[in-house]
């Protein structure tokens, strides 16, 4: 089965069907070779090497003021590395559809929260269409009714959805997304990783999802990577079937490995 | 070149007046397809200044505008000359002021237009009283600051022409102490640009012979003179009257002793360092082809 | 705010207005204040109906309103031009910036008697005039908007792969809008002040024209009535300059809550 | 930036001006701009020297300089100060706003006429002009800034105990910093515009009579000379506000980084 | 022993020490009655009433745009109830010293890291010492080399640490805390718990902690409150001795409870 026929065929499946963890041969998505970056006399990052192969779902994961955004800004070609070199792979030449769920929601002020979404969707889709593909990504983050409004008056939680809606609607190539549901409930935020996780399977980017909760890196993505110093101080395959039950056993392992080398 | 357009500038007062009201200058130009254009000026050397750039054409100013504007090396002649304001110029107080002449001046605030006829009247009146210029404080003003000034005491007196002086006059009831009949005998100019003099002689000849004809008309029919003005400019009806009655009308050719009076004011004025440079009138002087 | 509450902080504000003309119109009639040095209200009011009833003032202001509106036109499109243009493009910002910034320190009414040398006493010269000195505060305010637009949604708009185009009406403009509306209400200011100055310049027509007749014939009362006519124009398009910057700016935090 | 890369890039900028200059000497040498039209370049810095030697064109500086202070220093203080009371406190704005936005519609210079019946033409009147004339920027820019003061950061200060005076100096001046820059840099220029005019009235010494004197005599050298010190000096006094701004908004994205 | 003499003793003890659950007889912080908010035709919160003794710690959860910040913004009087009451207990009047820590940092950006926290200061400590305390409270949050730098150049999650800071540097009588740990990585997270936990107990105020953390909140409060469509629907003690055993039995089994409550 190749892969493509693999997409047409789990587009009809409505709940995540399983994937195949075994290290297929793909194709790059994106590399660090040996990246570093300063503020002034500051060292933020330090030599930090990464190959990504196209498809994967990497989570980033560190303390806070370890450098996770940092290293987002220079994968999505926002800031230029003080040293070292980033190589992408061949469809992801101009980085076209990198798509950055920021920190911040930066929604834009003077739209409502469905043209906020429709961003998303520039070069892909426009008018009637680029509105209805919002609105049903608005009902999917559970902000239906709320798509006429000034982002202003949402509160915060729900600007972060409005956010990873914008996010998820286009179909990007590589996905950078810096703690995109940090602002959210434990039920809404479940609610939303099973919409990524599901966006994810359907459509095959690159995801690299930077968060601060381990249980929810070790139940989202392939691989694991912790940042500490500057430097890369864990890189682990998470070698789970999916669909992954929160709570198994395999998970708990994993995460505990993680903790350990957060805290130790 | 062939000649279009025609501009022509203006005061608020006397014969240019009655000729656009007459529309005499168009009907003599009419046959060669040359549109007239007045503009109107609030006084002499802003016109002079429009002149030197040809931004008019002609333009009629008492004696003082263009002797400063000669000095200054301005692009004018003088084309020709017209009756001076005479009675219609004067320096005046208002009638509750303790100034009784032109000798008590010294040491007072008096306003006037610098560079203007009235100018010139205020440094005659004061030589022929005997008081040196510099005892008095000239305050040079626009005929519309000095308006204000007047109104609310803050020059002593005021030297201006008509119909400035008209209004004032119908307003105030003024005590006049000295007018430019008394002191005086000059004259006022019709002046040309230089270059358009030179390049449309029969234009300038046109338009002086068709200002004769309005100063005839005019003479004539004084009674229709205040109503004509004042359509035109817009001043006062009683202030027009008052001025068109001692208005003298009239337009004739510069003569030898029209320049010799010219040049008088212009050494007085050098003398008393109100212009930087001597000059000599009758270098300025224009005269129609084939005089 | 209930009705009556604004009722009430409204009338406040014109409580002092109000009492300021019935003081004014008390001390002319009683001789404290002379005519000649203020009219009174209701002689204002009488100068107002007689060239109104003369057709003089309809006439004067649509010349100058006509005045205002073509210099604004010129001098306001390529103010905003070049501000787009140098707010968006950096070799055109490093051709013309330091260029224009050295012109703007001139004072353009200081330039009349060049303007008279250049364009003579016509409509051209007063057109020049309004033009120039509406075009600073429209190319200043426009350049600044667009400087000033939030870093971070740019780069948001860059990332989610918005061209130029997209960018700048999507992002750029809107964020820019504020500011433009703020040099809007500035330039409409100038647009009026330089036309009185430039109407004195042998003017035939138009409300400066007949301001300075007035003064030359010390008719304070229509002096007094062209100022407050130009307070009214002003006024007018003022207003509607606040419009169209409510009708725009309905996100704003500012403009919510009337 | 690189040093190099900064003087390549401001050097683009003067190239406009150079060429500008040289065209304009070369035009004037050829004859081709005349004299009496556009003075050549060095004309006008003949006639800076001789001006400068006589000492008539510091003492006229000085003289015009000192009432654009004058000037200055009253209207604007009244302004900040209204402005920051009616920012601060409902009533007075209740009390004061309809009439202060009624009056900013008038445009000062439209007022000479009243201004020389009630202040003389002396330099009451011109301190007057200017003072006015500067007032409004000064006024509508504090008022502007701090009820565009980020309401976040004034509800945070609230919850912190802050008392009125802290909550000002704290939070709500520095808020309203950059607009009253703003204010600041449009009042120096309607300084400078004012005086201008302002001297015009029966002045006997300052930057604007030397103009008209120079405009009578048609000394265009002189009057081309006058603009130019003009734009210099609004140039300086921007500069000054510029430096000013810099060391206090240190912290505002926009100064870092030069 | 009073309850003066015994803040004075806790002030000694290093580690949090035991504190008694049995709800000793205790005056009043505050009281909601029947409180209500609306924004426009939408019914945000509708009859809460709550009323909290003195001293207690509280914990407030609910689903994404529940209401949770419109109800500490009611708290701390920065909103009006559209209906019902709330009374303050006699020391809280003028609720002076009620210390808000808002969703968004809200630093001011004008002031460098330490005035930001000496804020939290004002009215209580200036000059020297307002520094110093600033700068012990920085180095408590892990920010004690920042001190000098605008709040622009640094994290999302150092903004809020400096937030945190500048909450927890004064003697609040009542503190609101909106999501104060929401950008933190699990071991800076469980840091600032502790902090919050050790001052709490030291000071001696009335904690309200919005937060969207389930393990937190039975972590760290007296008492889970849940919100949910505009209303209390569970008010929950937490009898569990302090210091608290992190995944101890009993604590698992309350946090349950509540999920229950929040997804059934
Ligand atoms: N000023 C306002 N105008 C209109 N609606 C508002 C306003 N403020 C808040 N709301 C609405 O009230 C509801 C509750 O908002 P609130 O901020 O209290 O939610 P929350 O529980 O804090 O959510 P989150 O966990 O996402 O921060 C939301 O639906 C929000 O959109
Ligand atoms: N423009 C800048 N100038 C100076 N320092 C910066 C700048 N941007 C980031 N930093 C510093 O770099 C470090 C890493 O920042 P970054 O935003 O990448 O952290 P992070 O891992 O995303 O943290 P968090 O989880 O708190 O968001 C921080 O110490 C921050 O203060
Ligand atoms: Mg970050
Ligand atoms: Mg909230």
């Amino acid at each position: 089965m190749t892969a493509a026929s693999l997409t047409a065929v789990r587009s009809f499946v409505a709940t995540p069907p399983a994937r195949p963890v075994e290290p297929i041969e793909r194709q790059r998505a994106f590399a660090f070779k040996g990246v570093g970056k300063r503020f002034g006399d500051k060292t933020v990052l330090d030599g930090i090497d990464l190959d990504v192969p196209a498809g994967q779902f990497l989570a980033v994961i560190g303390k806070s003021g370890c450098g996770k955004s940092t290293l987002l800004r220079l994968l999505a070609g926002l800031d230029r590395p003080t040293s070292g070199s980033l190589t992408y792979g061949v469809e992801e030449q101009g980085h076209s559809r990198t798509r950055f769920m920021f920190q911040e929601p930066r929604l834009l002020p003077w739209a409502s929260v469905v043209k906020n979404v429709e961003v998303g969707l520039t070069g892909i889709a426009s008018g009637a269409e680029a509105t209805q593909r919002a609105l049903d990504i608005l009902g999917e983050v559970g902000l239906a009714d709320r798509a006429d409004e000034w982002p202003s008056v949402l509160s915060g939680g729900q600007k972060q959805r409005v956010a990873l809606a914008r996010a998820l609607v286009g179909h990007p190539q590589i996905l950078a997304l810096d703690e995109p549901l940090g602002a959210l409930d434990a039920l809404t935020r479940i609610e939303m990783q099973q919409l990524l996780e599901r966006i994810w399977i359907t459509q095959k980017f690159t995801a690299v999802l930077v968060t601060h909760d381990v249980a929810e890196a070790v139940a989202l993505a392939d691989r694991v990577v912790v940042i500490s110093e500057g430097r890369i101080a864990l890189d682990l395959e998470v070698p789970v079937e999916r669909p992954r039950r929160r709570g198994s056993v395999e998970l708990a392992r994993l995460e505990g490995r993680i903790l350990d080398r957060l805290f130790g | 070149q062939e000649l279009k357009q025609f501009s022509i500038g203006y005061q608020k007062t006397g014969l240019p007046v009655i000729a656009r009201q007459q529309q005499v200058i168009e009907k003599a130009l009419s046959d060669k397809g040359v549109t007239v254009k007045w503009v109107e000026f609030t006084a002499g050397p802003p016109m002079v200044e429009a002149l030197n750039v040809g931004a008019i054409d002609v333009g009629w100013t008492g004696d003082a505008p263009p002797i400063f504007g000669q000095s200054a090396g301005a692009n004018i002649v003088y084309a020709a000359a017209l009756p001076s304001n005479g009675e219609g110029e004067a320096i005046f107080v208002k009638p509750t002021s303790p100034i009784q002449s032109v000798a008590d001046l010294k040491g007072k605030r008096v306003g006037v237009g610098k560079g203007t006829s009235a100018h010139n009247l205020l440094v005659a009146a004061l030589e022929k009283a005997g008081i040196p210029f510099d005892q008095i404080t000239p305050v040079y003003l626009s005929p519309a600051d000095a308006a204000a000034a007047f109104a609310s005491d803050q020059i002593d007196a005021w030297t201006v022409w008509d119909p400035f002086f008209a209004i004032a006059e119908t307003r105030y009831q003024p005590r006049v102490l000295a007018r430019s009949s008394e002191v005086l005998k000059v004259n006022t100019y019709f002046l040309a640009n230089k270059d358009f003099a030179k390049a449309h002689p029969e234009t300038v000849t046109t338009t002086i012979s068709a200002l004769g004809e309005a100063a005839k008309w005019a003479d004539q029919n004084r009674d229709k003179v205040a109503a004509a003005l004042h359509e035109v400019t817009g001043v006062p009806l009683d202030a027009q009257i008052i001025a068109a009655n001692r208005t003298k009308f009239g337009i004739f050719p510069i003569t030898d002793q029209i320049i010799a009076g010219q040049q008088a004011t212009a050494d007085r004025f050098y003398k008393l360092g109100l212009i930087p440079n001597a000059v000599r009138i009758s270098d300025a002087v224009w005269t129609a082809p084939g005089n | 705010m209930s009705f009556g509450a604004r009722l009430r902080s409204n009338g406040i504000g014109w409580l002092l207005p109000a009492l300021v003309i019935a003081g004014w119109e008390i001390a002319s009639r009683a001789g404290v204040m002379p005519a000649n040095v203020l009219p009174a209200p209701s002689a204002v009011a009488e100068a107002f109906w007689r060239l109104t009833l003369s057709g003089e003032l309809i006439r004067n202001i649509g010349v100058s309103t006509a005045r205002a509106l073509a210099g604004f036109a010129v001098g306001g499109s390529i103010g905003f031009a070049l501000g787009l243009a140098n707010g968006l493009s950096t070799l055109s910002r490093g051709l013309t910036d330091t260029t224009l910034q050295m012109i703007r320190n001139i004072p353009h009414l200081a330039l009349i008697p060049l303007v008279i040398l250049w364009f003579g006493i016509d409509e051209e010269a007063k057109l020049f005039l309004v033009a120039l000195g509406v075009f600073f505060p429209i190319y200043v305010n426009t350049l600044l908007g667009i400087q000033s637009v939030d870093p971070q949604l740019v780069e948001m708009g860059r990332v989610y792969g918005m061209d130029r185009r997209a960018l700048f009406f999507r992002v750029i403009l809107p964020g820019a809008l504020p500011a433009i509306f703020v040099g809007l209400r500035y330039a409409l200011g100038i647009m009026w002040l330089t036309l009185i100055v430039a109407e004195t310049i042998s003017a035939s027509s138009g409300l400066g024209y007949m301001a300075m007749q007035a003064r030359e014939f010390l008719l304070i009362d229509v002096v007094v009535l062209s100022i407050l006519i130009y307070a009214l124009l002003g006024k007018l398009a003022d207003s509607l300059a606040r419009l169209l910057e409510r009708l725009s700016l309905g996100w704003h935090p500012a403009f919510q809550n009337g």
